[in-house]
């Protein structure tokens, strides 16, 4: 059961990847230019799922939207375990005090999510993608805080770490020799589940006209223009919707199924 | 020549240098279906416009007109912002003026019951209808007048109304009853913006409490305001004149036309002021239960070109020098295909159009076809002008009409070589900021809804930064002539402008407006007083 | 080795437990007690005493499949629903668990947990639930029952607290209770007064008894019969007496050796099971 | 206890300091002139110095924050620099209906979790429990405004059944609040449901290899109310710390549905504020919102020392 849930997530996940690296190289139509075909057509040929309002071939668009995605998610997730791990690392080192001052630090951290923190700089700065994976990335810190530190800690115990610490290895060096190796797994789950989070965190702003412009392929744009036809033209809504589902489930189950297969012992509430 | 001083030249040309912060609240702001007395009734409708009668209520039954709009007021005093939100509820509804503006863009007597002006058109006298009076029963007479003019010019009101009232340099009650006005110098649109916001008369009484109680003379009064949600007007039972129709008048406001035409096909709705997605009109072609209006507004949507003049007091703007030369300009205008845009961005609904002038302004002239769409043409003109390889920087503001339409003109700007680089500037701060202020752009969309703009291009201040003093002097005649010297000149002007293609008119935005079967009366147009006037509408 | 008898209160019949699709921990058990009667069960961890004993409760997780039959008081148990099962825990039989200290809900007093069996079966009266409880706490030698009642798990002592189990278990005056090593994570000092309590309170409700214990010397101080389990199978039944002193399989004999180094000669290596086992299997 | 009361108390005070700060310093962050935006095109220098006074932004910046904290502190929030009304007047109609919306869908999200996470949990090898996780999981795929717009057209517009957006106050017509909360509460309630899911199968599964819930079927519970009636007491520690973590998310999927269902409340007002830049009721409005949100994890807090009598008990040693 586990296995499966590894399975058909790295199945949707590698499909999104996939999606992305074609549009690079092939799109059936050209993905942004207006007018590429009727507008609003019905799933067909040639246009395999239909045209939406500017004419633009929807299968093309969503191709090319798996890009912004996964450009969305990466810079999010990396944002956030580039700053939260080693912070993490450091609040299981720190002594106790120095950990429990980062620790309610993160608590208060945890009280501006992704999309808050978002609109809060999007006041600021204006929205635009950028704006949008940032706040993302910067709002997902404290959960690799938390989970890095968590592993950390119980790498710190462990007698070999001890051996290596009596045996005068800098800290640094026990750091990257001995702890990232032994929490890789773990960050590897949260960074899975921070992707599906970050993708549903761009669909949501840009639904809110906070995230990606609209010139830019990007499955929420869609699915925000698409509901201005969902009257008529139902189909319209159902390609992005699917397809960020699609994405954000496969991420998840990833995760999950990561967090299995890696170590059973793992609970799903930390 | 300092800034304030280019603005202060600018208000005298009646200049609305703000009208496009106004504009492009995005087209929220065009949800001001108009004045009409008489709208044309739709077709089959027994009774209609304000001449019929209005059928005397059933005593128990409350009737109740609730109005879907896009731009939800800031405050309640229609005065204190530019916006025209607070016009569109409240003016001749709640607040009324001397004189008001009809369907066909006329003016009609109000408040006052008629106005006469001396020969040198300095000064006008109004004799105020007496039997008209505040909702509190106070009388609205000379001198509650003349200290609502003195509010507009020193109280804490909008600089846009400021600037159209800075005409006036005095007031004389002559009784209770009679108004003098003097003028600075002759001015054909100080009368009109008197029908509008600048002209409402409010109870002195209510000037401190204007921003959150209403004090007015209208057929309604305020019942409840609910922000971020509506405005509900009730009878005013001791209205001077023919009382309002309904009991309850309800405006409600959607940030999202999509909830919007929601709330209409459940039928929550009465009147869709203005649909602000044409392309969802065809969930409405149910002529059992709806109908819709196809009417004009004053807005044009317009693609900025940077002409690139640099007047001192401004800052200097980056505008690319090619677009000094009206080949270029030209070549730009005759790539785009307007038509295939309209379809595209507005669902073919509104007026291809091919100069700042829209078909209801008095002066409007078709210059649709003066520079048709010919990519060949256009080629040549770039390929004569030594501009073959162009990049431009097009930086609409994130508004979904401007973004789509820049989506769609970068495609066809590049199948005639220009290389368009779409870079969207966040509206409206940045937008402000970057294009409006310091020019710092080559092309930009924005949709103009202020009244009789074509006077922006006499100001080499405003962001088109287009200097032609031929244009200049039109406009300034205009302002200063009498009405058929002002009809010819502004004709002149917008003649001249378009001729040097100093923008891309890309089209004149419609008024769609959508009302639930057996709703009469509704405006076809939206005029310059900005308000959706209910004192014309009846439900069956 | 004796026959099974015939009409007793609890009768397994080649009783056989496996889990998902792993080989079976139990095969083909027969049990049976009489009422009234204490029977040991014997055998080292992973021996599936604890299976059998939680098989017979009902107490199985889902992926447990359990074949042959259970009959308490005549009654089949094998194949029972989950609703018709409960209707006999706690009540006909009752089951006295292994780790005293996470037994009861951290969040509820000993009173209202021992209570619940009482209402449940008995009486939904509160006020005669309170007192049937503090009966039954004095009974397990509580010399202040309302005290411990009103008490949270952690602020009794793990002798308390099995005592506190004990009472759970013996409040319906059920007719068999299945002890699970009751005594095991417990001090030497403490396991001394839980068996003798329990052995009084068995006594005193004539209740009979399953007993299940690695530890030769505790089952004979409690029970009439032993049945030594290895490996999913009963492979000596008989007398406590009789299996204590003649032990015929010799793992049986292994674990006598190792529960009476009493008789062991100073000097000599001390015996394991293995050493009499590798030969018996 | 108290001193345990007290510490906690002191770490909430501090939060709340090191959380305005930052939403300070994030909309102090404004690139150029605040007075500019606020005037528009076309002011005069003389204008622009005298807003700026009038504001304050001439003054340094820890003055201000001092002075935006002292004055929150006496309830004023400020001014909304384009309506010119407090900030505060703007709110409180609000808060009813982001409480409203809120509560409603957090107590749905619980009410459908947790026999959802009991049955995922009790069942989890058998179809019902396999098939109550892959739709929990499928419904965290789902973005929350989608399903609202897909139940906006289904139950609104197709079936008109329910309004399909806006609000009526409670005290105005009690009937027609709850009609138009119907669709916004079942949306935010159902996807934070999906969520809440997983966490109590997963707190409901350790519950279920503890020997207190193995005792408690031995007296006589079935499997389902010994899991009601000890699981939940159990299990509800960690479920409330999830509560007050899921509380921000819920908070948040509220701001999106409220622009989804036209609903007057926080959340749109926020979003109004930043379409046209009013920062001061941005920031006042993300003060609430995380205040709240601080808040409730303090009570989250507080509230394991009532729920579990061990920490009670340490406390009051």
């Amino acid at each position: 059961m586990k296995r499966a849930e590894l399975w058909v997530g790295l199945a949707l996940v590698t499909a999104v990847v996939a999606m992305a690296l074609v549009s690079f190289v092939w799109t059936p139509f050209d993905a942004t230019a207006v007018g590429s075909g009727p507008r609003l057509q019905s799933p067909g040929l040639p246009h395999v799922l239909g045209t939406d309002h500017m004419g633009i071939d929807i299968f093309s668009r969503i191709l090319v939207g798996a890009r912004s995605a996964l450009y969305v998610g990466i810079i999010a997730v990396g944002i956030a375990a580039l700053v939260g791990v080693p912070l993490g690392i450091l609040a299981a080192w720190l002594p106790r005090w120095g950990a429990e001052a980062m620790m309610r630090a993160t608590d208060v951290a945890y009280a501006f999510p992704a999309l808050l923190l978002a609109i809060l700089l999007a006041a600021v700065f204006g929205a635009s993608t950028e704006t949008a994976m940032v706040a993302i990335g910067i709002a997902t810190i404290p959960a690799f805080i938390r989970v890095t530190r968590a592993g950390a800690l119980s790498v710190l115990a462990s007698d070999y770490v001890l051996a290596a610490r009596a045996a005068g290895t800098p800290a640094p060096a026990i750091a990257v020799r001995h702890v990232l190796p032994n929490v890789a797994h773990l960050i590897g789950v949260q960074a899975s589940v921070s992707f599906a989070m970050a993708i549903l965190a761009e669909a949501a702003l840009s639904y809110l006209g906070l995230g990606t412009p609209p010139t830019v392929p990007s499955w929420g744009r869609m699915l925000g223009d698409a509901q201005t036809y969902l009257f008529g033209h139902p189909t319209q809504a159902l390609w992005p919707g699917l397809a960020i589902a699609a994405a954000v489930l496969g991420f998840n189950l990833v995760g999950d199924g990561l967090r299995d297969f890696l170590d059973p012992k793992l609970r799903e509430v930390a | 020549m300092a800034k304030s001083t280019a603005l202060q030249s600018g208000a005298r040309a009646r200049l609305r240098t703000l009208s496009v912060l106004v504009a492009a609240v995005a087209l929220a702001l065009t949800a001001c279906t108009g004045a009409g007395q008489q709208a044309p009734a739709p077709s089959g409708a027994p009774t209609a416009g304000a001449t019929s009668a209005a059928p005397a209520p059933a005593p128990e039954e409350t009737r109740t007109l609730v109005i879907g709009a896009t731009a939800e007021p800031q405050t309640l005093d229609p005065t204190a912002t530019d916006a025209a939100a607070g016009p569109q509820a409240l003016l001749y509804n709640v607040y009324e003026t001397l004189v008001r503006l009809d369907a066909a863009g006329d003016l009609k007597p109000l408040l006052a019951q008629a106005w006469d002006v001396t020969p040198d058109r300095l000064t006008y006298t109004f004799r105020l209808n007496p039997a008209a009076q505040f909702s509190d029963g106070t009388p609205v007479d000379a001198e509650a007048v003349a200290k609502n003019i003195e509010r507009i010019q020193t109280g804490t009101t909008a600089p846009k109304l400021k600037n159209q009232m800075e005409v006036v340099v005095g007031t004389e009650v002559v009784d209770a009853t009679t108004l003098d006005v003097t003028l600075s110098r002759p001015s054909v649109t100080w009368l009109f913006d008197m029908a509008g916001a600048a002209g409402i008369v409010m109870n002195p009484e209510g000037f401190d409490a204007a921003g959150s109680e209403t004090a007015g003379s209208g057929p309604l009064t305020l019942d409840r305001w609910t922000p971020g949600d509506s405005i509900a007007l009730k009878r005013n039972d001791a209205y001077w004149g023919t009382p309002a129709r309904f009991d309850e008048v309800t405006f409600r406001y959607f940030k999202d036309p999509n909830a919007m035409n929601a709330s209409m096909l459940s039928g929550q709705l009465d009147i869709i002021s203005n649909l602000q997605a044409p392309e969802t009109i065809d969930q409405f072609s149910d002529e059992g239960r709806f109908t819709i209006i196809e009417g004009s507004t004053e807005g044009e949507v317009t693609m900025a070109i940077n002409n690139g003049a640099a007047p001192e007091g401004v800052p200097a703007g980056t505008g690319n020098p090619a677009l000094q030369d009206v080949r270029v300009r030209k070549a730009i205008t005759m790539a785009i295909d307007r038509r295939a845009l309209l379809d595209t961005v507005w669902h073919g609904k509104g007026t291809l159009i091919g100069s700042m002038s829209v078909p209801t302004d008095p002066y409007y002239e078709d210059l649709a076809d003066l520079h048709p769409y010919d990519p060949e043409e256009a080629k040549r003109l770039l390929a004569e002008a030594g501009h073959e390889n162009l990049t431009l920087r097009l930086r609409p503001p994130t508004l979904p009409y401007a973004t789509k339409a820049a989506q769609f003109i970068a495609s066809q700007l590049g199948a005639v070589g220009i290389t368009v680089q779409v870079e969207e500037l966040q509206f409206p701060r940045q937008w402000i900021d970057t294009a409006m202020t310091n020019a710092d752009y080559d092309l930009t969309i924005v949709s103009h809804v202020e009244p009789r703009d074509v006077a922006t291009y006499a100001n080499p201040a405003y962001y088109w930064r287009y200097d032609n003093p031929a244009v200049q002097e039109a406009v300034r005649k205009a302002g200063e002539g009498t009405i058929e010297e002002y009809t010819t000149e502004m004709r002149n002007a917008a003649r001249i402008i378009a001729e040097d293609a100093a923008s891309v008119w890309l089209f004149a935005l419609p008024n769609l407006v959508v009302t639930k079967e057996g709703v009469t009366g509704v405006a076809e147009n939206a005029n310059s007083s900005l308000s959706f006037d209910v004192t014309t509408i009846a439900k069956a | 080795m004796s026959a099974p008898a015939s009409n007793g209160l609890l009768q397994v019949r080649d009783l056989t437990v496996a889990f998902g699709r792993h080989a079976p921990v139990v095969r083909g058990l027969d049990l049976d007690v009489a009422p009234g009667q204490r029977l040991g069960i014997i055998g080292e961890s992973g021996s599936g005493k604890t299976v059998t004993a939680l098989a017979i409760m009902g107490l199985l997780p889902d992926n447990a499949r359990v074949t042959g039959s259970i009959r308490l008081d005549g009654q089949e148990l094998v194949g029972l629903s989950d609703r018709q099962l409960s209707r006999v825990r706690g009540d006909t039989m009752s089951m006295i668990f292994q780790e005293p200290m996470t037994a009861l809900d951290p969040t509820m007093t000993a009173g209202r947990q021992v209570a619940e069996a009482f209402r449940l079966h008995r009486d939904r009266d509160a006020g005669r639930a309170r007192s049937a409880v503090l009966e039954m706490l004095g009974a397990v030698g509580f010399d202040d029952p309302a005290r411990i009642a009103d008490s949270y798990p952690h602020q009794l002592s793990g002798g308390q607290r099995q005592r506190v189990v004990t009472a759970m278990a013996l409040v319906n005056r059920p007719e068999l209770v299945i002890c699970d090593e009751p005594t095991t994570a417990l001090d030497v000092t403490v396991q001394a007064t839980v068996l003798r309590v329990l052995d009084e309170v068995l006594d005193a409700v004539g209740a009979g008894c399953l007993f299940i214990s690695h530890d030769l010397a505790v089952v004979s101080q409690l029970c009439s019969d032993v049945v030594v389990m290895l490996d999913g199978e009963a492979v000596e039944r008989g007398t406590a007496d009789r299996v204590f002193n003649e032990p015929q399989h010799p793992y049986a004999a292994g674990l006598v050796a190792t529960a009476r180094l009493d008789l062991l000669e100073p000097g000599t290596r001390l015996p394991t099971v293995a050493d009499h086992v590798r030969g018996a299997r | 206890m108290f001193r345990q009361l007290l510490g906690r108390l002191g770490i909430f005070l501090l939060s709340l300091v090191a959380a305005s700060f930052a939403i300070f310093v994030i909309t102090q962050a404004l690139p150029g002139d605040v007075a500019a935006v606020i005037l528009g095109h076309g002011a005069t220098p003389e204008q622009l110095a005298a807003k700026r006074a009038e504001l304050g932004t001439d003054r340094p910046f820890l003055v201000q924050y001092l002075e935006w904290v002292t004055a929150m502190l006496g309830g004023d929030f400020g001014r909304s620099w384009f309506s010119h009304l407090p900030v505060t007047t703007l709110m409180a109609p609000r808060l009813g209906v982001t409480g409203s919306l809120v509560s409603g869908g957090l107590l749905l999200a619980v009410l459908i979790a947790l026999p959802l996470g009991a049955v995922a949990a009790l069942r989890r090898r058998q179809w019902p429990g396999l098939l109550t996780s892959a739709t929990a999981q499928v419904g965290m795929a789902i973005p929350a405004f989608w399903a609202g717009i897909i139940l906006v057209f289904v139950f609104g517009v197709l079936l008109r059944w329910l309004p399909p957006n806006g609000y009526v106050p409670l005290g105005r017509d009690p009937g027609r609040w709850a009609s138009h909360l119907v669709l916004p509460v079942v949306t935010l309630g159902v996807i934070q449901a999906a969520v809440l899911v997983r966490y109590v199968r997963s707190a409901f599964l350790e519950v279920l290899a503890e020997d207190y819930y193995r005792t408690a079927r031995s007296i006589g519970w079935t499997k389902w109310r010994a899991l009601s009636r000890h699981g939940i007491r159990n299990a509800s520690l960690s479920l409330v710390t999830v509560l007050g973590l899921q509380l921000a998310s819920v908070i948040v999927g509220a701001i999106v549905i409220e622009r989804v269902f036209v609903l007057p409340g926080l959340g749109s007002l926020l979003l109004d504020a930043v379409a046209t830049n009013d920062l001061v009721v941005v920031r006042g409005i993300t003060m609430v919102l995380v205040f709240a949100v601080l808040l409730i994890n303090a009570a989250v807090d507080i509230s394991y020392v009532l729920i579990d009598p061990r920490l009670r008990a340490r406390e009051a040693s």
